[in-house]
This record gives C-alpha cells, structure tokens and sequence, in this order.
C-alpha cells in the first residue's frame, strides 16, 4: 500500500461520504508475516488463562511448556520467514503500514527470541535457592502482594507459592519488543515501548530475596521510564505536528522534501524546523534512554543491581537490542535527511557514553553494578557503530547485539550461580578465591569477561572490530581512538574480577557456587557456546547480518 | 696444521673443564702434554719457515666463512708468518715452561685440573690473537685472553681481594676493547673489510684524518692490555693471582699483546705520524710511572709488576717510533719474556719456601737458603738490568738508540726519559735483589702467622709460625732455569748481526735509526746510568740494615706505594660516581617513569571515585539529569542548524 | 481561534508536569506529574490533528490514554507495595542503592 | 595442496595444551611428561621447517591461505621468511628447556584443594603461548597477527600472576598481592598498546583496503597503494607503540621488571626470550614493511629511544638487588641493541637484529635458568643473601658464568655476532650513535661481572654452604644451551645464510642501500 494514504483505518473513517456511512472496508493484515509476534503475543494470553484457571500446583509446568514452545515457535516462524526472502527481496511494511518486515527487523526478533529463550530458563531455574518447605522456589517473591517479613508471607511461603505470572509477563515483554525494532510508525513505537516496559517494570519488582532494592529498583525504574516516554511521547506528537503523519516513510518524505501534494496545514508546519529538531531530538532521547546512554543511564545500575538476577540479565540484553533496533530505523529510516544534524549529537553521546561507563566502573563493588556498567560502556561502542551511517554500519550494529546480548546472559546466569546464606553474593569481595574452589565456573565467567573486554577470539572482540571498523569508514576516526582508550580502561575492571577470583586466596566464609539445574546450565552453556563461536568463525553471522542490514521503508 | 697449534690447547681446555674429577689425579699431566705438543707444533712450522724464501714466508689457512652477511665478511683464517711464529715460539714455549713449573706450585691446590684447564684456555687464546689473519678474529683471541686472564687472576675465588681484581682487569680491558671495535668500525666503514691484507695495503686510499682516529683506537686497545698509562691501573692488582700467571700472562705474553697489536697495524701507524707521537708519549709515561711504582712497592710481585709495566713501556715508546723501532720492540719483548717469565718464577719460588710471605721486608738473606733460585732470579735481573752481554742489554740499548735517533727534541726528549728509565730500573731491581737475598734474615724475628695476608694460599698449608725457606722441587726449578738460560743468551742470539731484525723486516719493515750521537755513547750512557742505579740502590739497602716495617717515606715513596694515586682517583670519579649515579637511575626509575603509569592509574580511579558520587540514589536528581540531557540533546540539535 | 495556542497550553503543560516530576517528592505525585505530562502530549497531539486536518492524533491521544491508564494499574501496584514495606511513599527514601 | 606444516607447528602445541590440561589432577608427573614430549614434537615440525624453507627462493614460503573472515577481509595467510624461520625455530627450541626447568615450579602446595590442578595448568599455559608465539611469528596477515599477537597476552598473564617463587622473602600473602601487581601491570600495558594497534589496524584497512602484508608490499611496489604522509605517520606510530611496549623500550619498559622479577624463572625467560622478541620481530615486518616512509621519518626518535635504552638499562641493571630484576633491565638494555639494530636501515644492522634476537633468546635462557635453580635452592632472589656459591656449587657457578659472559657478549659466544652487527651496522649510517652504543659493552661487562661476584665469589656465607651443585635434569637444561651458545658464535652461518635474503628484502621495502666504504666511494 502507498505510503501516502497512511492509516486508510481511520483516514476512511474522517471522510463522510453524504450522510450514509460508507462501508468500512477490513484491514488487509498480513498474518503470515506477523506470525512471530501474534504467536508470541497469542501465548503471553494463553498463559494468563492458565493462571486462571490451571491449578496451583501444574502451572509452572505448564507455563514454562506454554513459554518454551511459544519462544521456540516464534523462532521458528522468523526463520521461515527470513528463508521465504521476507528480509531480503520480500521484504515490505504489513499490518497497514504499522509494522514493517525486513531484515533487521527479522534478525532483531530473531535474536530476542533466542535471548528470551534462553532468560526463560533462568527464570524457570528452581534449585538454587533452598527448598522451602519442601517446596522447590524460584528467584520471585511467592507472593508480590505480601509486604517482606510479613506473616501473610510466610503464609504464602509455606503454602509454596509461586509467582508464575513472571512467564506470560516475560512473554508480553518480548512481544513488545519485537514490535519495537519492527515499528513503521510512531504509534505502533510507543505502543511496543510500553508493551515491553510495563511488564519489566513488574518484573524487577518480584525479587524473593532483598526485595526492598527489588521494589526500589522497580519504583525507579517505572518513574523513570515513565518519565521517559513522556517525553517521547511529546517528541512523537511534535514530529507529528511536524509532517502531518506518524508514517516512518510519511515523515521521511516531508523532511526530505520530496512528498507529493502538500496540504496548506503540512506547507505551514513544513516550514518550522523547531517542531522537527525538537521532535526527533525528544524521541531519541527516548531510545536513549532505553539503551542506557549517557547521560539517560543513571537508573541503569540501581535497577540492574535490585532487579532479580535472571530479570537483569534478560533487560539487559534483550532491551539493548530492542532499543537498538528502533534507534537504528528511527534514525535510518525516518531522519536521514537528518543526518547532519544528529550525528555531531551522537557523536557526544557516544563518546561520552563509552568513557563514563568505562570510567565509573573502575571503582564499583557490586559484581551487578559493575555489569551494568560496563553495559553502558557497550551501549556507547553500539552507537559508535550506529552513527557510521552506511550499510556496514547497521549490519555492524546488529553483529554487536546478538554478540553482546548472549553474554550478557551467560554472565547473568552465571551470577545466579555464586550464593551464600544471603541469597546470591553480589559483592565482588566475596568472589576472592572463586577459581580456586570452582575452577570451571570462573573459567566461564572469565571467559565473558574477555568477551566484554574485547579479547581476540571472543565474539566481543568480533563485534567490537566490527562497529570500529565500519566507524572508521564512516569517517569518526576519532570516535574510534577515544573507543579504543576507553576499552583500555574498561579492560582493567574485567581483568580485576579475574585477578579476584583466580590470584586471591578464597575466604573461609565465601560463597559456594550451587549446583545448579539443567535449565541454568544449558543458559550458560549456550551463552559460552555463541561467545567462543562468534570469536572464532563469525563470518556466516556477519554474512547473516551484512544480508539482513538493509531498511524497508 | 696451523689450527691444529690453537686446537691443541682448546682441546685440553674442553677436556679438563668438562672433564669432572676424575681427571683430577691426570689433569694437569694432560694440560702439559698439550701445551708441550703445541709448542713442538710450532717449531716444525717454524722449521717450514726457515725452510722458504725470507719473501714468501707468510702462511694463509683459511678455515671458513665466520660471519656472512650482506656487505660484511668475517673469516676464520690464520696467518703464519716471521711475526706470529716469533709469538707463537714465546707463548707456547715459555707457556709449557710454566706448565710444568705449576705442577709443582699448584700441587697442594685441589682445583689443580681447572688451574691446567684454564692454563690451557689462556694457551689457546692467545694463539688465536697472534694468528689471527683479520682483526675480528684477533678480537676474538684478544677477549679470549682476557677472559683467561680473568678466571685466572681470580683463581682464588674465595679470597674477596682476588675476585675484585679479576672484576677490575676484565673491566679496564673491556674499556680498551670498546677502542678495538671502534677501530674494526672504521676501519669497516672505510676499506669495507678489517682483513689485515686489504687493510694495510690499503692505507694509501684514505686520508690522515681517518687513519690517526684508527690508530688512537687501536693504541687504546692496547693500552688496555698492555697496562699502559691510563689504563694501567689494573696489573698491580693483577698480581692477585697464582705467581705462574703472573709470570706467563701478566709479564711474559698476554700484556705484550698491545705492542703485538701496534706493530702488526705498522702501515696505519706509519700513515699516522700524530698518532706515532701519542704512542711513544704513552710509552715514555708509563716506563717511568711503571719504573717509579716499582721503587716503592714492598710486596715483591708488585714491584715486579711495576717492572714489567715499565718494560712495556719500553716496548710501546719503541713501537711508536715506527719502521726503526717495530723490531727492537718485539725484541725487547721476547728478550723481556725470558727474564721476566724467571724473575716472576724465582719470585714465585722464594714465596714458595716462604709461606707465601710476599713483603720483601719479611726476606732477606736467603741465597744460602735457596741457591738455584737465587742463581736464576740473579740471572734474570742481571739481564733486566742491562748488564752488558745478557740479553736485557742488547734490547733496551738498542731501544734507547733507537728512541734518540727519533731525532729532533722529540728525539732527546724520549731517549732521555729512557736512558733516565734504565737507570731506575736498575735500582728497583737492586732493591729487590738485595732486601730478598742479601741482608740480615729478618724472617726469623717475626710475629706468627703474617697478619697482613690473612687468608693464606692454599698452596702453602704447612703452618705460619716462623718459616723454614727451602727450595722447590726439580719441577719448579728446571724451568726456572731453562729461561735463566734464554735471559742470558737470547739478547747476543737475536742482537749480534741483527739477526732478529733481518727475520722481522719482510713483515714489519725496518729502517736505520741514525741518533744525533754516536750509537757507542748511547750505550756507554746506558751503563754507567745503570751502574749509578744500582750504587744508588746499595748505599740505601745494601749498607743499611732494611727495616722490618716500612718506614713512612717521602711524599713520592708514598704516592708510588698507592700507585700514584691513580687507583683514589679511579675509586673516586668513576666507581663512587657510578655508584651515585646508578642510584638516582634506580631512583628515578621508580618514582618518575613508573610514577607516571601508577600516577594516571590512580588519576583515572579518583576520577572514577569522584563520578560515582553522582550516582546518589535519588531518584529525582536521576531525573535531573536526564532533564538536563534532553535540552543539552535539544540545544545542541537546534545549535548544528543553526550554525 | 487558532489551535496554536493550544500547543502553548500543551508545552505548558507539559513542563509543569516535567518541573513537578523533578521537584516533588511522594511517589504519587510524582506519578500524577507524569500523567499530567502525558495529557499535555494528548491536547498537543489534537491540536495537531486539528491543524492537519486528519484524525491520526486523535487515534493516538486515545491510544495514550490506555496505555496511561496501563501505566497507572502497574506504577499503582508498584508504589503501593514499596508503601507497605516501607511506610512511607517519598522517592528519596528509596535510596539504598547508590554510587 | 601440502602439508599444511606451518599450521601443524602451532597446532601441535595448541593440542598439547588442551590434553595438558585435561590430564586428572592425581596424574601430575603425567602432564608434566606430556608438556615435554609435545614441546618436543614441535621442535621437530620447527625444525622440519627449517629445513623445508629455501633461502634462496621466494620471500614468503610454506604459505598458507584460506578465508576466515570475508566481512572484515581477514584471511587466516602464513608465510615464513628467513627472520620468521629463525625466531619460530628459537621459540621451539627454548620450550622444551623451559619446560624442563619448571619442572617442580608449579607442584600444588600440600594446603591448596585437591581439585585444583596447577601443574596442569602451567604446563598447558606454557604450550598455549608457544602456539600464539609460533603463529604470530607465521602470520602474514595483518589482522591476523593481531589477533595472537593479544590473545598471547590472557595466557602470559596468568602465568605471572598465578605462579611465583616458592619461599618469597615477605611471606606468601606479600608474594601473592606482588604478583598479581606485577601481572596486571603486564596485561595494562599491553593491551592498551595493543588496543592503540586495533585503531592502527583499523585504519590500515581503511587506508590500504587489505590486510594481506604480501598484498599490501605488493601494491606498493607497484604503486598502486599510496597513503597520505600524516596517515601512514598515524598508523605507524600506533603499531609502533603496541610493539615498543612489547620490546620493552624506553620509557615503556617499567612493567618488564615487575613481571621477570615475580614470575618464576621459565616465565621470565618465557617473557623475556620468546614473547617480547614479537615486538621487535614485528617492527621489523610490519612497522618497516607497511610504512616505510613514516619508518624513516621516525628514525632518529626511535635511535634516539634506543640508545636511552641501552645505557639507561645497564645502569639500572648495576643498580638493582634483586637478581631477576637485573637480568630484567639488562634484557632492557638488549632489546635498545636490536630495535636500533632495525632501524639504523642497514644489513648488517637488521641481521644482526635478528640473529640478535635468537642470541639474546638462548643467552638470557642460559643465564636465567640458571639463576632460577639458584634461587629455587636459597629461596631469595636477594643478590646480597649469596656469596662462595662457587665453591660449593662448581658447576652451578660455571655455567652461570658463563652465562653471564654471552649476557655481556664475550667473542665467541653467539651473542657477539650479533651485538657486533648491529654496532657496526649503527657506526656504518650514524658513527655517533655507534660510538654511544658501544659504551652499552663495558656497562654489560660491570653488571654481569658484578653480579658474578658477589653471588659466586668471595667467602661462603653460611646460609649457602649446604646448597647442592646442579642436578641432571638443570644440567640437561643448561648444557644444551651453552653448546647451543658456543656453536652459533664460532659457527652463526646457518643462522645468518637463513636470515640474509630476508633482509635483503626488508631493506629493498624501505629503499635502503648501505653505505659505501670510503675506499670503493674514492673510486
């Protein structure tokens, strides 16, 4: 459909025709195409009806049936889809324009399935913490309404509740942000923000243990992004006032000056870049703020630090690349013509990012701080790559995401894993002496640190490679040094973990690494897989995002 | 055959030094045989030599490529010529002599067979040095020689005297090394090659300039191995080591390398008059510091050694004075290692039968004690001394001649200094001759064990208490004797007929001196300064009882004693000074050049501290921020259009 | 009269909403302040709609309000679970977590 | 196509590592045994390359080519010349000796967990570096190069950090924060060199569109490829600082003293012999044939660095106390001799750099090795807690000895060959700079001398008196490597008729020719 009569839904409707209501004519909605989301989607409902109406005791069984295969099946439905061309010679905007099916998006949705997948089994993870009466629990409060230390929660405890609804909320969350990277238009982007806001918000909220940081984290988090997408909102609305459609392609074409007949109204607001600049501006900062950049990232560490584990990890990898996602069209897509205009600001941002995140980091305790961190440092690599505005750019930029995004949930996982009586022990000074009792586990854990620290033969040195190179041939030399030097610093916190958990003698009073389920280990495993893979043969995944790393519009 | 002469004593080297301790009961028998065979060895090829054309007597052996690189050849080749066989005839004739005679003086010493390895090592050397055919090579035998040196001065490692002084000679030869490699530099940069062939007769290509900056280097180098002044310092200390040693490298082989090395570089000397001059100032120096030293020092070896300096002063002053001296200088050198070698030797003898006592204070009176010493070391110092008919005599006065017909003030100047150097020489070695043979035996009134020799050599293990002076064994004395017999007659053998000269002058070239008197004063002046020396030296020790301690002396006496203070000063400048200055490095190196990486470390981690305090934990000053982001987002989107 | 002057009303709106955000300190509030800056977006969004002359930011206005209304079911239950715990419903209380 | 034989080389060690380390922690002696035999192994497909390689044929052979990253134009490409011949063989060579010299370093202690396997480790970590080490000497791909020129860093680190001296004066906890100091300071500095080298790299790319070293000489030669002055000046000076921090150089070398001194002695000669000697390697291949002009242009600052090196390095070795440290800062000093070996741009001076740094491999091997028996038997690295070792240990002392004269590069052992190259080759182009080397001799002499003193000489102090003379598995270590000494300074042809043509080559990329003598220029 054209991109010019966009919404035919309502436009239609605006049009009286004589008296008579004119028959509205249905949607053409593209299912096929769809299909990852609506599964996803489809299955987040289901799993609510489950926990109406399966009893207590089968619902998490069946919850974690219901997710897996919803998950598996959405990936499977991508993969069908990107073979069936949709990414590439297919590829085209469905859903009336709302949601647009191409490459990038097929490879970002790709991805947060599988990371969905695999924080689906962190989530499901039963045997680290001590059985409670009897009961095997999970990371989340057995029951979120019930104040910490009250008697209706030992109550809940003792009966062995559950919080299962945290599997339809992770499956509504990864819906939303499907649609996110997906989005053709403003509505649908904002739509998909909070779809996959709301329920993360709820999600760091459930922590069973330390759940006074939990619920902080939650309430900073929700103002937060709250606050956030007020903003965005307004950009949207003022990009609107701008070109008279929340089209993608709508906008593009009235910033580029190249749209057909022009209204009087459009002719009028055409003329005010105020209203463009200050949108545009507005809604990146939006994005930026769901990609932790500086300096939209302060709730980054409080929220990473008193989310439950598996939460983090699945926010922070799977939102990155959402964010990401949608940064990049938004910013490919809508305001090329733009161009001049964002990229000295990205250029501030990025840099700025890599070296706060980078810097700060060097003086945290909190191994979760410190990953949040060193998240934001990445967040400011990213953008280094996004700003390369080229094909090899975005194909860059997507490389970096799946790469980053699966350690950042190996090393999450591994997190989990490191307890003492006090739950999970965050605080580096216990890690002293990890690798001497549990080589295997550091070893692990060492080996994502490498990955965030870029060395040779993990995929974050790939991925890294990667953004600078296509940086470089973009011109922001510069960005690449200052990247370089901030990974310097960066690469000395990681390597101060590994001097803690391998030179230290460990501590009499340490943690102990539970042995945890398949469910975990296969996370972890997976995480280590993809981290050593992507490091030694990236190419058929390059090749992989470098086909996907063209733009519909 | 050439390389089998150096491979019989590398040979010997390896096996004793590998060997381990079963060769000790065979060691230095094996060591002998060796040295010996390389001796013979060097007489058959010297036969060869007589044997051909006074022209064609050089002998080239070329063993294989050494260093081969892009514009850069080093061989491995030797050259057997008039020159090189004269050394190696001395090196390894006195060399077996010796040998044997440390059989007997080593013979209590448990690390016998590494002495004999290292003996042997020195051997080899040393050969490389002299047959050497490209100055590479000779670098090679020149360092080997030092380090020989160095192993062997500090023989006895245990004693901290001794190892100091092995330190000291490696390093003050290593300074004037540094001027050999300069030298082979140049003379790579100029001629594109240091074989000496090429070189030589390549001097007429290059000008002046470049050929005095090759020669000042070479006579650095061989003021380093020579002990020539500056770099003398190191031979007093040398005397460290086993007495053989002393008498085999320290005076009769090792320190004449230099004036091997000046004569054998003749042509560049030749090109180079200024540096000639610098060569023979050096000499004349050194003949008197050596000289003077000698006057002064108590401890027999010393005075020796101060001796022996001298000589080669003579030696070098002859050298530098071109086609007319090469000759008499390496005659004087040969002459010099028979006497010396004995004196050195008899020395080691009188030690020997003295609890290794070598304060010549503590002798005296010995010659009915051991007469085949005091027969010998007679001889030898009759032959230093110039006493007409030994060998000394002919040598030095030829020398002398030699250093006057330079002509000119120059002329005057130096055969002066000689003539002066004759008679002084004459005296420190009365001296000597007269506190150790003659006079009251003062060894009988002596506190015990001498105190100033607190670790005793271990070749002397029969008590302190007062000694009971005996003569050595046969092994001991026949050589002794053998050289007592080259230091009376080598001198009339070589001199009478110029016989030596004729032998050298196809290598090093020769040209009459003609001094501005008639050759017959010189050599009466000669004698009678010698006769005025040694009358000198008996009025103040033959008639005169010497004093058991010695007495305070005048300024001079004292200044000799230490050597002319040229050691404070050394110890001052250099060594406190070094001293100093590695400190402060160390210093430096830690605080500055490490304190820039730890400060930028801790730079960045205050940094890190002082950001952190922004991350306070409210959620609305979170809020602030981003506020404050998006309109610094804004402004900053709004200011790129607007410029 | 000239919908511009809505669009001031809105960018007021808005900042009151952004200023309250920032300077209050009850979660409620804070939250109300949010909400406020939500519905300054919406009288923007219609006052565009009514200058363009198509009902695209009408549409979106009532999308805005579910998803208000969705933010208030969640921020609700949030807010009022960390009052229980802690008895007090001020964002600065909230501060373990920090440098 | 053949036999893949550059590949083998690294894969065997590569191999060995992981079954090293696979072996249970009760089977200790197993791995140890293991870690040798491979070590060996490789020695022999080193050697087998050695002897494949023809001097006179083509610059670059037993090359290798397959695609390994398209996207970032990265081709997995080996190719060895004379000089990779030489240092892949001295790295083969010096392993199996330092195996054998750690022997005993890394027996877990009696309170450590049973799970916990050091030995297996260390022996595992030694053979991981050995194959990084070989394939960075092998590479001719630029990226490539890169990639093992880091990732050797992660096993080195923890060799140092994770392994020290035994008995450490100042108790195990004060040796444990040391070492992980001295290990991280060893990471910082290199990485960060070598992240200024990824930007280089990067940047290469852009400017030159290939990584391929032979592709990139190539369109050079042809004068296809032409860079911007400042460009090729940028990327020169950010390969030139990853290595110059590598090779240790003044001021950069400060984290050398600090890792030689804590690590054990295989490590330092580990460090010191074979893992730096890709630095200067790499300047000769890549700072010299990738930028020839920029290489000229900065010439006299890097001699200049050079010399500072050389001096400054030698007095510091006089100065030290500690007797790792000043084989630390004498290694210094030697590494001022090579890098102005490859930059005074003349044959001799880049033979003798590189038979330089296969000398200076096997000498402070000899001379280390050494020490570290000592050391490991008096449980100080104190020079002041020695003296009269000479006596009770004969051999020990000897070969220390003689360790120490090729440290200080007596004639006739192998290291003079090369000082004398690259002196001459310096005094050829620029006599000062010659002269002012030359001065780096008679300090070398001091320090080892004084070393040599006042550990083996003098009157043996009580704490000595019992230590025993060399054992047959150090003797096995250091007899070997003393021939190896002697032969190749009375006998460097095979050395240098390998190395030759590859200099050839290098001088023919920065468009050097010696200077003439002043007799053939007369003419």
């Amino acid at each position: 459909m054209s991109a010019s009569a966009v919404h035919g839904l309502w436009t239609d409707l605006a049009a009286p025709a004589d008296g008579s209501i004119a028959k509205i004519p249905a949607p053409t909605i593209e299912y096929a195409q769809l299909s990852p989301v609506m599964i996803v989607i489809g299955a987040a409902v289901l799993g609510i009806l489950v926990e109406a109406f399966v009893p207590r005791r089968a619902r998490y069984h069946a919850q974690l049936f219901v997710s897996a295969v919803a998950l598996a099946a959405g990936f499977a439905a991508v993969v069908a889809l990107a073979v069936g061309g949709h990414a590439t010679t297919r590829a085209g905007i469905a859903a009336e324009g709302a949601i647009a099916v191409d490459g990038p998006a097929l490879f970002l949705q790709g991805v947060i399935l599988l990371v969905g997948l695999v924080a689906l089994f962190t989530f499901a993870e039963r045997r680290l913490d001590p059985a409670a009466h009897g009961n095997r629990v999970d990371s989340f409060a057995a029951q979120a309404a019930s104040v910490p230390g009250s008697d209706s929660e030992k109550a809940a405890v003792k009966a062995g509740f559950t919080t299962t609804e945290v599997f339809p909320l992770l499956l509504f969350a990864v819906g939303g942000m499907m649609v996110f990277p997906a989005a053709n238009d403003l509505l649908t982007l904002f739509i998909a923000l909070e779809v996959f806001s709301l329920p993360l918000y709820l999600l760091c909220a459930l922590a069973r243990r330390k759940r006074l940081l939990s619920q902080e984290a939650a309430v900073k988090y929700f103002l937060l992004g709250a606050f956030a997408s007020a903003f965005t909102l307004f950009g949207i609305a003022l990009l609107y006032g701008y070109a008279g459609s929340v089209s993608y392609g709508r906008i593009a074409q009235v910033v580029e000056g190249t749209v057909g007949e022009v209204s009087p109204a459009l002719a009028g607001t055409m003329g005010n870049d105020v209203l463009l600049l200050l949108g545009a501006a507005l809604v990146t900062m939006g994005l930026l703020f769901k990609v932790g950049a500086v300096p939209f990232h302060m709730w980054t560490p409080d929220v990473y630090q008193g989310a439950p584990t598996p939460v983090t990890g699945f926010m922070a990898s799977a939102t990155k690349v959402a964010a990401f996602g949608a940064l990049l069209r938004l910013l490919y897509v809508v305001l090329p013509g733009l161009r001049w205009d964002w990229r000295p600001v990205m250029w501030g941002v990025a840099a700025v990012t890599m070296v706060i995140g980078a810097i700060v980091a060097i003086t945290q305790t909190d191994i979760k701080r410190l990953l949040a961190y060193s998240s934001i440092a990445h967040a400011g690599f990213i953008l280094a790559g996004v700003i390369a505005a080229k094909p090899e750019g975005i194909s860059s930029v997507l490389f970096y995401l799946a790469a980053y995004s699966f350690v950042t949930v190996g090393a999450f996982a591994v997190v989990t894993l490191v307890r003492d009586a006090g739950g999970e022990a965050t605080h580096l000074s216990k890690w002293a002496g990890l690798g001497r009792r549990s080589p295997l586990v550091a070893a692990v854990f060492a080996v994502f640190l490498l990955a965030f620290a870029g060395i040779p033969l993990t995929s974050g040195f790939a991925g890294k490679f990667a953004v600078f190179k296509a940086a470089a041939e973009g011109g922001a030399a510069p960005l690449v040094v200052v990247g370089v030097l901030s990974s310097a610093v960066a690469a000395f916190f990681y390597i101060r973990v590994i001097v803690l958990m391998f030179f230290s003698e460990p501590k009499p009073d340490g943690p102990t690494v539970a042995v945890a389920s398949p469910l975990t280990t296969v996370a972890i495993a997976v995480g280590a897989a993809v981290t050593v893979v992507l490091g030694v043969a990236p190419q058929y995944f390059l090749d992989l995002a470098s086909q996907a790393g063209t733009f519909v519009r | 055959m050439i390389a089998l002469l150096i491979a019989a004593p590398l040979l010997g080297a390896a096996v004793l030094l590998c060997g381990g301790r079963r060769l000790d009961r065979a060691g230095h028998w094996i060591g002998t045989a060796l040295a010996a065979l390389s001796f013979v060895l060097g007489a058959v090829l010297f036969a060869g030599l007589l044997g051909r054309g006074a022209e064609d007597r050089t002998l080239v052996q070329h063993l294989y490529s050494w260093i081969p690189v892009e514009g850069f050849q080093a061989d491995v080749a030797f050259r057997l010529d008039q020159l090189s066989i004269t050394f190696v005839l001395l090196i390894t004739g006195v060399g077996s002599l010796i040998h044997v005679y440390s059989i007997g003086y080593m013979e209590h010493d448990e690390r016998r067979r590494r002495f004999f390895g290292y003996l042997n090592l020195f051997l080899a050397a040393m050969l490389i040095l002299v047959l050497a055919d490209n100055y590479l090579l000779l670098y090679l035998g020149w360092e080997g020689v030092g380090l020989a040196s160095y192993l062997l001065i500090g023989f006895w490692q245990h004693k901290p005297s001794a190892a100091t002084a092995a330190k000291k000679a490696f390093l003050v030869n290593r300074v004037g090394d540094m001027g050999l490699s300069i030298a082979i530099m140049l003379m790579f940069t100029t001629f594109g090659t240091f074989a000496f062939t090429p070189v030589l007769d390549g001097v007429g290509k290059t000008g002046e300039g470049t050929l005095t900056a090759i020669a000042l280097m070479l006579l650095l180098a061989a003021c380093g191995k020579s002990a020539q002044v500056p770099l003398q310092s190191w031979l007093g200390d040398a005397m460290e080591g086993p007495t053989p040693v002393s008498a085999l490298i320290h005076a009769a082989t090792m320190v004449t390398a230099g004036v091997y090395l000046i004569v054998r570089s003749g042509a560049i000397f030749n090109a180079a008059p200024d540096a000639q001059l610098v060569v023979t100032i050096v000499g004349a120096v050194t003949l008197l510091f050596g000289a003077i030293v000698g006057c002064a020092k108590d401890d027999i070896k010393k005075a020796l050694a101060g001796s022996t300096m001298s000589q080669i002063g003579y030696m070098v002053l002859a050298a530098g004075l071109g086609p007319i001296g090469y000759a008499f200088a390496i005659m004087h050198l040969v002459t010099h290692g028979f006497f010396k070698a004995g004196l050195f030797l008899g020395a080691g003898s009188v030690m020997h039968g003295m609890n290794d006592e070598v304060d010549m204070r503590k002798y005296g009176g010995l010659r009915t004690y051991m007469p085949v010493t005091f027969v010998t070391f007679g001889l030898g110092y009759l032959a230093i001394i110039g006493f007409p008919g030994l060998s000394g005599f002919f040598s030095k006065d030829l020398i002398i001649e030699a250093a006057f017909a330079k002509g000119g003030t120059q002329g005057w100047i130096l055969g002066g200094v000689a003539l002066l150097g004759a008679g002084i020489t004459a005296f420190y070695m009365t001296r000597v001759m007269l506190m150790t043979f003659f006079g009251e035996e003062r060894w009988r009134n002596l506190p015990a064990a001498s105190p100033d020799q607190p670790d005793v050599e271990p070749a002397a293990d029969h008590g302190g208490g007062v000694p009971h002076p005996h003569e050595s064994p046969k092994v001991m004395t026949v050589p002794m004797i053998v050289l007592a017999f080259g230091s009376v007659f080598a001198g009339a053998f070589f001199g009478i007929g110029e016989r030596f000269v004729h032998w050298l002058e196809p290598v090093t070239s020769f040209a009459h001196g003609h001094p501005p008197v008639a050759a017959w004063v010189v050599t009466v002046a000669t004698v009678t300064v010698m006769v005025l020396g040694v009358g000198l030296a008996w009025a103040q020790y033959g008639r005169r009882p010497v004093p058991a301690v010695a007495p305070r002396g005048s300024l001079l006496t004292r200044a000799a004693r230490r050597d002319l203070y040229q050691d404070d000063f050394n110890h001052v400048v250099l060594v406190r000074g070094g001293e100093h200055l590695t400190r402060s490095l160390v210093y430096v190196d830690h605080t500055l050049v490490d304190g820039v990486v730890n400060g930028t470390a801790a730079g960045v981690g205050g940094l890190s501290a002082r950001m952190r305090r922004l991350q306070n934990g409210f959620a609305r000053s979170y809020a602030v921020s981003m506020f404050g982001g998006t309109a610094l987002l804004v402004a900053a989107t709004l200011l790129m259009r607007a410029v | 009269m000239n919908p511009v002057n809505y669009l001031y009303l809105a960018a007021l709106l808005f900042t009151i909403g952004a200023t309250g955000v920032l300077v209050r300190r009850n979660a409620i509030v804070v939250f109300m302040c949010i909400e406020l800056m939500l519905n300054a977006c919406n009288l923007s969004l219609i006052a565009f709609s009514r200058m363009h002359g198509n009902l695209d930011g009408q549409i979106i206005a009532f999308f805005t309000m579910v998803v208000a209304a969705a933010e208030v079911v969640v921020g609700l239950a949030i807010i009022v679970s960390l009052f229980r715990t802690r008895h007090s419903a001020s964002v600065d209380d909230a501060r373990l977590m920090k440098l | 196509m053949s036999f893949p034989l550059l590949t083998a080389t690294a894969v065997l060690p590569a191999l060995g590592a992981v079954a090293t380390a696979a072996v249970p922690a009760a089977r200790r002696e197993a791995a140890k045994w293991l870690a040798l035999l491979v070590s060996l192994g490789t020695l022999v497909l080193a050697v087998l390359v050695a002897v494949r390689f023809d001097p006179g044929g083509a610059r670059f052979q037993l090359t290798e080519s397959y695609d390994w990253i398209p996207a970032f134009g990265v081709r997995y490409e080996l190719g060895v010349d004379g000089i990779g011949v030489a240092l892949v063989l001295l790295t083969a060579v010096l392993i199996p000796f330092i195996v054998l010299a750690g022997w005993h370093d890394a027996d877990p202690l009696e309170t450590q967990s049973k799970r916990w396997r050091p030995t297996q480790g260390f022996f595992a970590l030694i053979l991981m570096v050995e194959a990084m080490v070989i394939l960075s000497f092998e590479a001719t791909d630029v990226f490539l190069f890169y990639i093992f020129f880091e990732a050797m860093l992660i096993p080195m680190y923890f060799l140092i950090g994770g392994f020290g001296d035994r008995a450490h004066q100042g108790g195990e906890e004060a040796a444990a924060t040391q070492r992980s100091y001295a290990a991280v300071k060893f990471l910082l500095y290199n990485l960060a060199g070598g992240l200024i080298m990824l930007a280089a790299v990067i940047g290469l790319y852009v400017a030159a569109g290939s990584f391929s070293l032979p592709d990139i000489l190539a369109a050079r030669a042809d004068g296809e490829l032409t860079m911007g002055t400042n460009t090729e000046r940028l990327l020169f000076l950010g390969f030139f600082l990853a290595f110059a921090v590598k090779a240790p150089l003044w001021p950069l070398h400060t984290w050398l003293p600090n890792a030689m001194g804590e690590a054990t002695a295989p490590v330092a000669v580990l460090i010191t012999a074979v893992v730096d000697k890709v630095g200067t390697f790499a300047m000769l291949r890549f700072c010299l044939g990738l930028f020839p002009e920029a290489s000229k242009w900065a010439t006299p600052v890097v001699l200049v660095l050079a010399l500072i090196s050389i001096v400054y390095g030698a007095l510091l070795a006089v100065g030290q106390r500690d007797i790792k440290r000043l084989v630390a800062y004498a290694s210094i000093s030697h590494f001022g001799f090579i890098i102005l070996g490859v930059f005074v741009m003349t044959s001799q001076g880049q033979s003798g750099a590189t038979l330089y740094m296969v000398n200076h491999g096997i000498s402070t091997a000899a001379l280390m090795l050494v020490a570290g028996f000592l050391i490991s038997r008096r449980g100080s690295r104190l020079i002041a807690d020695y003296g009269g070792v000479q006596k009770v240990a004969p051999v020990l002392a000897g070969t220390f000895l003689i360790g120490g004269l090729a440290t200080l590069s007596l004639p006739g052992l192998a290291p003079f060959v090369s000082e004398f190259l690259v002196l001459v080759g310096a005094f050829a182009r620029y006599p000062v700079v010659g002269i002012i080397a030359t001065f780096g001799i008679v300090l070398a002499a001091l320090y080892t001398l004084v070393l040599y003193q006042r550990t083996m000489t003098g009157p043996v102090r009580p704490e000595v008196a019992k230590l025993p003379d060399l054992r047959v598995r150090e003797l096995a270590v250091a007899a070997p490597l003393i021939a190896l000494l002697i032969f190749l300074g009375v006998y460097p042809q095979p050395l240098t008729d390998l190395v030759n043509p590859a200099v050839r080559h290098t001088m023919s990329d920065v468009q050097q020719h010696d200077p003439e003598p002043e007799v053939e220029a007369a003419k």
